[in-house]
This record gives structure tokens, sequence and C-alpha cells, in this order.
């Protein structure tokens, strides 16, 4: 008796999961869009092959940052709906061997390519797509030199389009910049992830600290320029700590993600010293320093536009934000999507590229606000589909003169 | 026992905890109470934990283990400030929105406990990750983010906190000492199958117990989220880590309450802990000192706790000279 | 006189087993009802149904002519019916005064407060009524002794003032002091008119307690006795369904025991339970130790068994001296301990898992590989020397009776060869039958030269099967027996009280 | 005789309740098969995806099978493999030797296993907090491997040595294997009875000659062989390890093991098999979820749906008038 409830309550387990399998999104409901219709006209010139569905699987070591987030609305509510291709996205990745069951399952879905946001292992994802003949590019990263010297040539590795750290240490020390050149000389710093030694948290705090040497006319650990400072901090267990510039001063640091009570508190009592003018966080400023912030305190962040840090800026509590646009990894789908569709995009050598592309930086609520409204655009985005199509099958110069012009203007210009 | 004795077991460990802590960043020349910031840092921790420890105790304390505590709170704080942000709330407001969310997500988590009758760990853990997924959903995995609303940023000040904890306190003791709920769950805890032969409904009182802690984490959800302003996301049970925090003070809890009254006991042990918290923060310990040095605590205080019969007995051994 | 309990063709069923068929019993106003029957005969299963604990599947009831459907016990008592439960029925954790007024908190709220005073005074009262005063209402029921915790349930109930009382298996475990309490309750609520349902294991007592006396077996009436025709035979008879063939203990008076010394406890002291105790049992003997329940010698077989330590004192088996169990059963000593399903067996773990598990080393490859082959046969020549009522090997022992739980207990130690067994209670509520094929093995490892070490409760049962009868007192031995006809309880008692 | 015929009843019931578990794979694995030809799904690849996912967890899981039979639980296996990962992978680059890499997985696994269960039975600790404890040490040691070894943010050891070994078959190898020794200790060994008796009842066990705090050692000893075996496995599925390596593991082994059918309290009732069933019965699951493109957050919804219904099914309902504990 109650074993037959019991064999009903699994029949139940079925149907659910079985109506889900209804209610999952079918590859086949993109196919036929208006633009599909319009481009398959003269397809083989311009534009992409609208005619069979293409599945790409992206990779994503993070699904709640709004970077991520904004980057998978781009994908999923833009692009999804101008071209015939199904994105199909991982769940969080927190290790490398997350990131090899990811790609797997990807294949398994007959997926053809992999756009990749994760970058545990980059050389194993490269290595396992290249073993399985599926395309595989990096967005909003780069790979070291000896990496692309490893892979350049690898026929399924379409290629990198991103910071790379040169990027992301100028990107640090502009923001520094920009607030030492107002004067200010007293600040506090998120660290964020440098704890836990990650390169690009840490090239951007290297950049501040050079900026604040050069400003200070002092030192930090020792070192005052690029290269020594980098070493500086790896040396110091990647564990800064606060010190005197010169006549500028790093009054107070925070690392890592811990969100216990030490941890806000650590944050607050940097916030709330008194001699701190400027408060500078390496990525999540606002999480960390927005809610602590006194009156009058400056606060400078490398995150992303959203409606949160405009707000924000609008508020004078964000006063310097660089931020990835979303748009920004339209190019490298385009450079995926043409290499699947079979017209890889190779340099002059005819291997993969490797182009660096940086950040749109604000500096005023008005600037953030322009940036925004195009950025979260679901029908007038940065990088539209006429403006991609243009990249289908494109020579590598153009390919690199487009994407290198990332700058809120420049891409205006392109637009026209 | 006589009063002195209550007393001293009652204030022992705070003090020990205070001396030491004094004495530790004295000696590194800081003072711990050197702004009216490190006051605060301390009162919110010490109401913070307070919070999980007495939520995740009630069940506890009857066999009952809830991984589902973090959810809760992640997820009434998420209704609570998406609320608030719409129709323009106060702190007060949202708060009192957050304590009723989580109230009923706590009730919702004690129905499936007794309907299923499966044991509460399994419960809670599938509680939890339904939570998480919810509150992703809501959010749309954005999480919350009010860093400029100066109003409800505004609540965390050190009165505040006075009053959370000590109306909680209140609460608490009212509650489980002089009700005849309170007196019910004793029974039930200590003597289950007694209790509910002679008449007494378990399930009723289970399910006001999970309503309670879901309240209490209600109010923990609304302290963590106005405290920095965001509600950070999390999946795959990124949620359950504030219980871990309410196990030291919750065993510190558990002696004191031998010698007064174990809610008393559950406040001052997270009095310690959150001495202990702003230790950290005076001191700007690394993360991972700060794991080691409160692991260590933790088992430290354990093995004390079960081995003092021993050690008493060691000791007596050495007054007798043997 | 006026029917105030009628119960009309109750059953009841639990999974498998039928608990009651069809009973139906009457009990008068001013008259002592006892029931009696074998372990699992439903006796306890209809009271308690009576008396609001469980639901029956069919029947009716009536209390004083009206329909009675109690939701809870204390429902049921609140409405005048009481019953004091065989196990242990108060909660440690709190005090004697909530343990009293369980369930009924509410009679002492004032608004959303309860009166904790008013609630230890009345508590007070209720014990001082039964003559309990010696126990304070404040302190916490874990911190009393078995007896008195009994005396808390006995006054939680009288303080209902019930028009009917339940007594169940109570007494077994009570001091002489404890029963005369009860016996004065009863015989006060008799006068009173109002009626007292007595449930005993001992026939003498209930026999002497009891004006009717209702015989149940396998949940159904067999047969109930008037006063006038008590005869403690017939009554055995109907409890079992047959002749009990021979008699009931060992009938022999020979002084045959052995002399060599198996094992030898030489001044143990333990806390108050052992007090300077020094004892010696001999090969092919069965000694038996008698006492209150809480004169220590329960603690005696634990220490025996190393199971506890003694704080100073020696004892030697074989002459090895023995640290732990398992060094304890190296020397071929066995224990079935008085508390059956929480420290003789595992009830959810199998009949093969539970006889198996202490014999492991007998049959197991190198002491390390279990053979399926080998120990279906170690386990069912055990099943089947002690006729262990089953469906197979592998049935949950949860789902037997007291009495075939009891066997497996048995098995355990049987099926290792254990030479020296020591016996906490072996026969406490297990049915005659299986008590009597208990005796019948023991005097059988007896005349194979074993021997016994019989803890004991029962007197009878002490003075019907030992050789030598060792009587303890507050730790140590007041007195020692030696086996013979004119042998009586009274002599017995005396050295313990 | 009725009763004979009732008890046999109420036997085969629980056997059948015993196989929801398995059933529950039946038909996750019916599910998975439905979409994937309706999503025309590389299906060869998928199988050997399915053992690539789900093999560490098994042996991860099966290992901590023992310690679950004592009634006790331990959260710090996934972090206990993380380090052990870690000092494996520093040993092989030291070394260049697999062999040696395997010896230290396991023998950093075993010793950390050792430690917090003789920790806890010396001091006797509840096993769970030691655990909990051990949770946060493990954690932060991580990170100062990663420092001490100056590498980056990772670890790593050359793909080129393990691509050899990083096939289904190894891996079945040592899944079989390991289930192998597994099945045998629990089943057809003192020990494993043991085990399983003390779980069931700890005082009757003791008074049977049972020594607890060893056997609780003995448990961990073996589940340590486990998670260093995963270890194992981790670096040669992905031989880049970060402080994040297997941050999932410690709660897929607790799900897994429920999941399979396993009561939390241990005992006579404990089943060796349900952490293999359990494990993989979670990899189809998230295959479907993922093949079905769900959202995160309702994915993981399902999944606690589902989950709590099989083990709602599975646990055979001997449930009195009194809630579990």
């Amino acid at each position: 008796m109650k074993t037959v409830k019991k064999f009903l309550a699994v029949l139940l387990a079925a149907v659910t999961v079985f109506s889900l399998s209804a209610c999952g999104s079918d590859p086949n409901q993109t196919t036929g869009t208006a633009p599909a219709a319009s481009a398959s006209s003269e397809a083989e010139k311009s534009g992409p092959d609208d005619s069979k569905n293409v599945k790409i699987g992206v990779l994503v070591s993070d699904v709640t940052s709004a970077e991520a987030l904004a980057f998978r609305a781009y994908y999923e509510e833009y692009i999804q709906k101008q071209y015939n291709v199904t994105f199909m996205y991982s769940d969080e990745l927190a290790d490398a061997a997350a990131e090899a069951s990811a790609i797997d399952n990807f294949i398994a879905n007959n997926c053809k390519a992999i756009i990749s946001f994760a970058s545990a292992d980059r050389p194993a994802q490269i290595e396992q797509c290249e073993a399985n003949g599926v395309y595989y590019a990096v967005a909003t990263g780069t790979l070291t030199d000896e990496q692309y010297e490893k892979f350049k040539s690898y026929k399924y590795y379409v290629g990198a389009i991103g910071p790379d750290l040169m990027t992301e240490y100028m990107a640090g020390y502009n923001m520094a910049k920009s607030f030492l050149d107002q004067g200010y000389k007293y600040f506090g710093m998120f660290g964020g992830a440098t704890p836990y030694y990650t390169e690009m948290h840490i090239y951007r705090a290297a950049g501040m600290l050079v900026a604040m040497c050069e400003a200070g006319k002092g030192t930090y650990l020792g070192a005052s320029d690029f290269g020594g400072m980098i070493g500086a901090i790896y040396g110091a267990g990647c564990q800064l700590a606060p010190a005197v510039i010169g006549d500028v001063e790093l009054v107070g640091y925070v690392g890592g993600y811990d969100f216990d009570d030490a941890w806000f508190g650590k944050l607050a009592a940097v916030a709330n010293d008194p001699k701190v003018e400027v408060l500078l966080a390496v990525g999540s400023g606002q999480t960390a320093f927005a809610g602590f912030k006194r009156e009058g305190q400056k606060l400078g962040d490398i995150d992303c536009y959203t409606k949160d840090s405009v707000a924000l800026m609008e508020s004078g509590t964000l006063n310097y934000l660089a931020g990835k646009f979303s748009a920004s990894i339209g190019p490298i789908f385009m450079a995926t999507l043409s290499a699947v569709q079979g017209h890889p995009i190779r340099n002059a050598e005819g291997n993969a590229f490797a182009i660096g592309q940086g950040y749109w930086v604000a500096d005023n609520a008005e600037t953030a606000k322009e940036y925004f409204a195009v950025d979260s655009s679901k029908t007038e985005p940065a990088y539209t589909r006429a403006m991609l199509d243009t990249l289908y099958g494109a020579s590598y110069q153009d390919f690199e003169n487009f994407v290198k012009a990332y700058s809120f203007d420049e891409i205006k210009n392109l637009a026209k | 026992m006589k009063i002195g004795k209550r007393i001293i077991g009652t204030l022992a460990l705070p003090l020990l905890t205070l001396l030491a802590v004094w004495l530790i960043s004295g000696a590194r020349g800081v003072a711990l109470f050197e702004t009216q910031l490190n006051l605060l840092t301390f009162i919110r921790a010490a109401a913070n934990v307070m919070l999980v420890t007495f939520a995740l105790a009630i069940n506890l304390n009857s066999g009952r283990f809830d991984f589902s505590v973090g959810s809760v709170a992640l997820l009434s704080s998420v209704i609570s400030s998406k609320l608030a942000l719409a129709l323009g709330w106060g702190p007060l407001a949202m708060l009192l929105v957050s304590i009723c969310a989580g109230a009923l997500l706590g009730l919702i988590s004690g129905a499936v406990y007794v309907t299923v009758k499966l044991p509460p760990i399994i419960v809670s853990l599938a509680v939890a990750l339904f939570f998480e997924g919810l509150a992703f959903t809501i959010t749309g995995g954005h999480g919350v983010s009010f860093a400029n609303k100066a109003s409800l940023l505004g609540f965390s000040t050190i009165p505040n906190f006075l009053i959370i904890i000590v109306l909680t306190l209140l609460f608490m003791i009212i509650i489980f000492d002089h009700t005849r709920f309170g007196y019910e769950y004793k029974a039930l805890l200590s003597g289950q199958k007694v209790a509910v032969n002679t008449g007494i409904r378990e399930i009723p009182n289970a399910l006001l117990c999970y309503t309670i802690a879901g309240a209490l984490m209600g109010a923990q959800g609304f302290i963590s989220a106005t405290t920095n302003g965001t509600i950070q996301m999390s999946l795959n049970f990124g949620s359950i880590s504030p219980m871990f925090m309410a196990f030291l003070p919750m065993f510190i809890g558990g002696f004191i309450g031998r010698f007064s009254n174990d809610k008393l006991g559950y406040f001052l042990g997270a009095v310690c802990s959150a001495l202990i918290s702003l230790l950290y923060v005076r001191l700007n310990v690394s993360s991972s000192v700060q794991q080691i040095t409160s692991a260590l605590l933790l088992v430290g205080f354990l093995i004390y706790l079960n081995n003092e019969g021993k050690l008493k007995a060691l000791f007596v051994r050495k007054e007798r000279g043997v | 006189m006026i029917q105030t309990v009628e119960i009309r063709n109750m059953s009841k069923r639990f999974g498998p087993t039928i608990a009651l068929a069809d009973v139906s019993i009457t009990a008068l106003g001013g008259e002592v009802l006892g029931l009696i029957g074998e372990n699992g005969s439903g006796k306890s299963t209809v009271t308690s149904i009576y008396a609001g604990m469980q639901h029956a599947d069919s029947g009716e009831m009536f209390f004083m002519g009206k329909p009675w459907s109690p939701t809870s016990m204390t429902d049921a008592l609140r409405r005048g019916v009481g019953m004091i439960v065989q196990e242990n029925g108060t909660v440690p954790g709190i005090t004697v005064a909530e343990n009293i007024f369980l369930g009924e908190t509410q009679e002492f709220t004032r608004g959303l407060f309860v009166d904790r005073k008013k609630m230890t005074a009345q508590a007070q009262k209720a014990l001082d009524d039964i003559g309990a005063g010696h126990i304070s209402a404040s302190v916490p029921a874990g911190m009393l002794d078995f007896q008195d915790r009994k005396l808390v349930e006995i006054a939680k109930v009288m303080a209902k003032a019930p028009s009917v009382l339940v007594v169940d298996e109570t007494t077994t475990a009570l001091s002489q002091k404890g029963r005369d309490i009860i016996y004065e309750i009863m015989a006060r609520m008799k006068a009173e008119g109002k009626t007292v349902i007595f449930i005993s294991h001992d026939l003498d007592e209930i026999m002497e307690q009891c004006d009717r006396l209702t015989v149940l077996r396998d949940g159904k009436i067999i047969r109930t006795f008037s006063a006038e025709e008590y005869d403690p035979d017939a009554i055995r008879t109907s409890m079992i369904g047959r002749e009990i063939q021979g008699s009931y203990y060992r009938s022999d008076y020979e002084k045959d025991a052995g002399t060599e010394t198996v094992l030898k406890a030489d001044d143990l002291c333990l806390s108050d339970q052992l007090v300077h105790l020094s004892m010696e049992l001999h090969a092919g003997e069965i000694l038996g130790i008698g006492g209150l329940s809480h004169c220590g010698m329960h603690t005696l077989g634990k220490v025996l068994f190393g199971a506890e330590h003694a704080e100073s004192g020696s004892f030697t088996v074989h002459g090895k001296t023995i640290r732990n169990e398992a060094e304890a059963m190296k020397e071929g000593l066995g224990y079935v301990a008085k508390d059956r399903d929480s420290e003789s067996l595992c009830t959810e773990a199998s009949i093969r898992d539970n006889i198996s598990v202490a014999g492991l080393d007998k049959f197991a490859v190198k002491d390390v590989l279990i053979l399926p082959g080998r120990e279906k046969k170690y386990v069912g020549e055990q099943v089947a020397a002690l006729q262990i009522k089953c469906s197979s090997a592998d049935q949950y022992v949860s789902a037997l009776s007291g009495g075939n739980k009891q066997k497996v207990a048995f098995g355990k130690w049987t099926g290792r060869g254990s030479d020296i067994l020591i016996l906490d209670c072996p026969t406490r509520g297990v049915d005659i039958g299986v008590k009597q094929a208990m005796y019948r093995l023991m005097y059988r490892m007896r005349q194979e030269g074993k021997s016994i070490l019989l803890i004991s409760e029962e007197l009878a049962e002490l003075i019907g099967m030992s050789d030598r009868l060792l009587v303890m007192k507050d730790g140590s031995i007041s007195k020692e027996f030696l086996r013979s006809p004119e042998l009586s309880e009274a002599d017995v008692i005396r050295c313990m009280i | 005789m009725e009763n004979e015929k009732i008890i046999r009843k109420e036997q085969t019931r629980e056997r059948l309740l015993r196989l929801a578990p398995v059933m529950g794979l039946i038909l996750l694995f019916a599910v998975f098969m439905a979409i994937a030809v309706i999503r025309d799904i590389n299906i060869p690849y998928s199988f050997k995806n399915i053992i690539n996912q789900s093999v560490i967890v098994v042996v991860g899981a099966t290992g901590a099978v023992f310690i679950y039979t004592l009634g006790s639980f331990d959260i710090s296996l996934g972090a206990s493999l993380c380090v052990s990962a870690l000092l494996g992978a520093m040993a092989y680059n030291r070394s260049g030797s697999l062999l040696v890499m395997l010896l230290t997985c396991v023998g950093v696994a075993v010793l950390i296993s050792l430690i917090s269960s003789v920790l806890a039975s010396v001091f006797n600790l509840p096993v769970f907090v030691t655990t909990i404890a051990m949770l946060s040490l493990l954690n932060a040691l991580a990170l100062v491997l990663i420092g001490a070894n100056g590498t980056g943010d990772v670890i790593q050891v050359p793909a080129a040595a393990v691509r050899g070994i990083n096939n289904v078959w190894v891996k079945l190898a040592v899944m079989l294997i390991y289930l192998g020794f597994c099945v045998f200790m629990f089943n057809y060994t003192k020990l494993g009875r043991h085990e399983k008796f003390q779980g069931g009842n700890p005082v009757c066990a003791k008074l049977t000659g049972l020594n607890g705090k060893r056997l609780a050692i003995a448990a961990f000893a073996i589940a340590g062989i486990g998670v260093g075996l995963g270890a194992f496995l981790t670096i040669t599925y992905a031989p880049t390890l970060s402080r994040n390596t297997a941050s999932s593991v410690g709660m897929d082994i607790i799900i897994s093991i429920v999941f399979g059918g396993m009561p939390v309290s241990g005992g006579a009732r404990s089943r060796i098999w349900s952490a293999a069933i359990g494990a993989v019965s979670m990899t189809l699951l998230n295959q479907i979820m993922l093949t079905l493109s769900l959202d995160s957050g309702i994915g993981q919804m399902v999944k606690a749906l589902i989950f709590i219904l099989v083990v709602f099914i599975s646990m055979s309902n001997n449930k009195g008038n009194i809630l579990p504990r």
C-alpha cells in the first residue's frame, strides 16, 4: 500500500524531469529568424550562414559576478536572437577539473565551438578542444607568450581577445594616477584575490602601487617600477600591507573574500580611517567599500557597467570605474562562428590571433550613464550585428583594427 | 550550586577571552577599542554571531542538524531588500519583513521535515539547495545591491545592534524558559519518546522551533546585507558557511549554561568570538592565520569540554600528592 | 457495583504481529483486576490503549458507562484514567515538578508565562501525598535513581486522583519500600470504590493483590479467575497453553558443584556500587546474586565482564586479570545485560548479525574472512538449539518477541562456547515458556561444568536455580546461602533490606 | 501461519524500498537516454564523460561509507582531497614518478583522516565538529602550500606526464579495484561486520568486545585511501590544481551517499554500494540539467526536489510516532 504510494512518487519524479525536457529551450527555435532570411541571400560575401544552427559552449568560472551576467545577457539576449546559434552555458567552474568536465559536456552535446571565460587551466582546455576537433576561443583574457607560441598554430585554436596582464597593470596604474593627479595622497586599497595569487588582481594592484611610487617619489617593498613591483608582491607572499610611499601613503589594505565579521571589520576600518581620502579596489570595490565609505571619500573600482554601478556614480559613491563593456565579446564570437563555418581568421603567418582589448573608463556619472545606455541595450549594443558581420571571414588586419578600436568613441565611429 | 560559583562559571570564559585578547593586542601595541568603529565592529559581530548561534542551537540541541540556516538568511534578505528597494522602505520595515520572511522559510523547511519524516540533516541539505536556487532565480544571479541607499546602510549603528541583541536575548529567554512551548521543548529535548507518549505534540513544537530559527536567520541576513550594502549570491552550498561561526559560541554557551542560563551562555559565547574577530581586525591578521587560529580554538575548547572530568581527576590526584 | 472500565472486541496489530484479537475486558469500581500473560500476550497493549498511549484498530471502549476515546495519556489522565508504565516514564532533563505536570503546563500559565513556583509547590504536595516526600520537586529527574523516578511517575498519576489506575509491571523493578507504596495506593483506591488494573509477572504477588485475574495469551483472553479459583498451576497452564512438563526450576539439591575457582574478585570498590566486595565463582556452579535493584549487583556484573572499571581491588578469570570486554571474551566469559534492547542486542540488525558478531573469531577464516556458508551454519546451529521463532535468520531482531530476543542474546554466547556466563536478569520480561527453556539451558550448562553468575531481582528463580546465593546490600555482600529446599524468600529478603 | 506471511511481505517490501535508489538510477538513465536521443547527443562520448565525472566522487564516497556506517560524518573530505592532490603534485614535480605521486596522495589523505579520527577518539570529541575544524585548517593549509610552491595561484603537473593515464580504462580500473576492496572489507570481513554493528548500537557493541575507537580509526583510514585515490584521479584528469580544487567534492560526497540510499544513522542497514549508485545518479542528473540548459538557479531547485523525493522513497519507513533525529 505504502509501497504503491512511493512508486507513484517515482512516477511523479519522472514526469517532473520529462516536463522539464519539454520546457528546455529547443535548438531549432532560432532557425529562420528575420535576419537569417535577409542574410542568407548573400551569405558567402558578407555575414555568416544562418541556415543551420551552430551550438557554442561557453565556459564561465563565475556565474554571479555582474560582469559575467552582463556578458551572458549580450550573448543570450542579443547575439542568440540575431544569429542562428545556441549558447550552452557551463555551471560555475571552480577548478581545472570542472573546466575539463564542462568541455566534455559541451562535446557530448555536439557543440561546434567553445568560448572560454574560465582560466584555471587554459592550455588543458586548448589541448582538449584540439584533440576533439572543437574550435576554442579565449574571451576577456590572453595567453602567456610561451602558451601562445605553443598553441598559435593549432587548427582549432581561434585566438584570444581581451586585456592582457599589461592592460590589467595599466588599468590599475591609470586609476590610481587619476586620483593622484587630483592631488590625493592617502589611499586605502582592496586587493581582491591578490592573497590567492590571482595574477589579474596582482597586476592591477601593482599598477596602483607603481603609480603611487611615481607620484610620491618613494618605493613600496623597495620597488617602484613594473617589474620590480610584481616581484616584490610575490616576494611578500602576495600579502600586502599599509606603507608610506614617499609623500603618498597606503594607509590601509584588505585582501581576500572571507565575507566574515573580521573581513567586514577590516574593510570598515580602512574606509573609516580619517586619513584615507581615496579607496581603490582591484575589483568588486562596490561590494567591499561602498557600504562603509565616508562622505567626501573617493572610490575607484575596476569592474563593469551595471545599473547599480551607474547609480553609485550618480550618487557620488563611486567616482572612477574602469569596466569591460558587455559587447566587447562580440568580435571573438564572430571570429569563432566564422571559423566554424570555414572562414577562420588567421594572422599573416597563418596563426591564431591574440589581440589586446582594454576597458571603458568613466570618471563621472554622465559618461558612465552614456556607456551603460549603450552597453545594456538589447537592440543597439556597442557591437551590432551589422558591425560584426563585417568581420565574417575578414582579413586579420581588418579584424585587428576593429578590435583595437575598443574605446567608446572609436566604436561610435565604427558604427557610422 | 552556590551563587558565587554560578557567577564565576558564567563570566570566566568571556573575561578570560577579553583578557587574552587585550593582552595580545596590547603586546602588539594596539588599543582594542581605539575608535567608535572598533566598538561597532565588535557589537555587530556579537549580534551577528549570536543570531546564528541561537538559530543553530535551537534545533541542534534537539538533535536536528540544520545545513539550511545560511540559505534562509540569504533568501530572506533577498526578499526583504528587493521589496525595500522597490517600495522605498526604511531599515525598520526591511528588518521586519526580513524576519517574517525568515520565519516563513523556516516554517517551510520545518514543514518539509515533519512531512517527509527524514533525518533533518538530509532535509536541510535539500532545503539549502532549494533556497539558494530560489534566491539566485529571484535576483537573476545578480544579487542585490543598495550601496547608495544611505537609509538602509545607516542601520549599522551601535545602539541598533544593542537593541537587536537585547530584544533577541529577552525573546529567547522568555520563549524558551517561561512559556508552555519552552517547557515542552525541554521535555522533548531530553525525553522525546516519553514526552510524546505523554501527549506532548511534537510536530507543532518542531515547526515552531524551525520558524523561530528562521526568524533569527532573517534578522542575521538583514544585518549582513545592510552591513556592506550588497547581497552576494551563492550556489552549491555556498550558503552554509555562516553556520560554521556558530559552533565555538555554541559550545561555550553550553558550558556557561551549566552555571546559569544557556541563552545567556550563547550570547556570551558570541561575545567571545566577537572579541576574537575584533582582534583579527585590529591586528589585520591574514585570513589563513585567522582560519587556523579559529579551528585550533574550537578543537582546544572541545578537548577541554570533553575531558573536564579527567582533567579534574588529574588535579585532584595532584593535590593528593599521588 | 458500577462498571468503571469496559472494553469491547478490541483488536490491534503491529505490522506482522497480532497484539490483540477481539479482546473484551470489564473492571468494576472497588476492585483490583489482575492481568497476567506471557510477553506479547497483549496485556500491556490493551491497557495502554485504554490509557490513551496508542489507538486500537477496532473495538469500543467505555468509561463509567460512557464511550471512551482518550486522545493522549494526559487527556486520559485528566479525565480519570491513569497508567504507570513499565519502562521509564520520566524525562531526565527536566525537573521532577515539570515531569509531574508534563503536558499540562497550561494549568500553570498566567497569560503567556508559566508559574514555576506554583508548579513546584503542587508537585511537592503530590509527592508527599503518596509518601514520597523524600524526593524534592525542584531537582532534575535525571538525578534520581530508578526507584525514585518510578515514584515520581506514580505521584504524577495520583496527583490527578484518577478513578481508574493501571499499574503495568512496575513493581518488579522496585524495592520493598516502593512496592509497599504502590500496594498502599491500590488499597486506598479500592477502599474509595475506584478501580485498579494490576499487571505483573509475579504470580504470587498478583494472586495476593487482585480480586480477579484475567489471563491473556497471543492477544486473546483465555480465562478469568475469581479469587477463590486461584491455583498457580492452572493459571500457568492457561498462560502458556500447555502443561509445564517437569518442574519449573531445577529439582535437584546435590552439592555437586565444582570447587575449582574460575573467577575470583578481590576487594572491589566502585563509588557506592561496590564496597570492598570479594567473591569466587566455581566451575560447574550456578552462583546467584540477589538484592534490591540498586544494591550494586548489576554494576558487579558489568565490572566482572570488564565493561566497567573498579576504582580499587582486582579480579581474575582463570587466574588472568581482565582489562576489557575483549579480554573477558578471550577467557570464555559471556555477558547478557539487564537492558536487552539497548545493551544486549542491536535491534535494527538481523538475527544473523547479532549472533555471529560475538563469534566471528570462531568461524572467520584466519579471524578475518567471513564465508557466508560458514556463518549460515554457525548461526543456524544456535537458532535451532535455542528454538528461536523466526521466519529466517535475516529477520530483524526488532520484529521478535521479548523471549525470542533474549534467546538471540543467549545465542551470542552459547555459540562461541563461553564457559562462564554472567546473566543479568536473564528472564526479565520473558514469558514463562522461554523462562523455562532458559532454566533448562542454564542447568544443562552447569552439568557441562560451565559456570553461571545469575544476577536477578526475582528471588524465586535465585532460590530455585542457584547452588550458592550471595545477597548484596549497599555494594557489599551481606549474606551467603547454600542451596537447600528449606531456603525461603523471607530469609533472603531479610538480608536485602 | 499467517504471521509468517506478513513478516515475509514486510521483508519483501523492505527489499523493494531498498532498491529505490537503483530504480532512481535506472529512471534517471532512461530519462537521460530519452533526452540524449531527442537532442541528438554524442552518446558514446557521454558515457566516457559520465565515467570521468563520477569516478572521483564514487571513489571518495565509497570510502566515506565506512564513516557513515558508524553514524558519524566527515565534512572535510573535499578539503582533504585538495591538500592531498596539491602535495601529490608537488611530490611528482620533485620526483618525476607517478608512483610517488600516487603514494603521496594516498599517504597524505590517510594521514589527514587519521589525525581527525585519532584526535576525535583520544579526546572523545564529536567527530563531525572535529572535521569542521579540520575543514578550515585544510583550507588554510592549501593556500599555504600554493604560496610555498611559488608558481602563481596554481600547482601544476606537466600535462604530458599524466596524459598517458588519463583515460577511462585506468579510471575504471582504479575505481573497480577500490570498490572491490571496499565491498570485500565491508561485507566479507570481521572489520566490516564490526563497523556495521558498532554503528547499529555502540553500547551493545562495547559489551560484545568491540573497540569503538579502533573501529572509528579504521573507518577513517579506509575513507582516507578513497580520498587519496580521488586526489590521484583528480590530478590525472586536471593536472592544474588550485585552492579551489575539489571544492565541491566534499558536499558531492555527502549528497551522493544519501542519494544512494545510505541511512545517515548508519548501522546494519548501511549499504556499501550506495555511494557508487548515488554518485552516478547525481552525475546523470547534472547531465540532464545541462542538456536541458536549465538556468543555474532553477536547475539547483529541481535537483533539490528530486534528491529529497528519491531519498524519501528509499528510506524504509520504520518510523514511530516520534520525529527522526
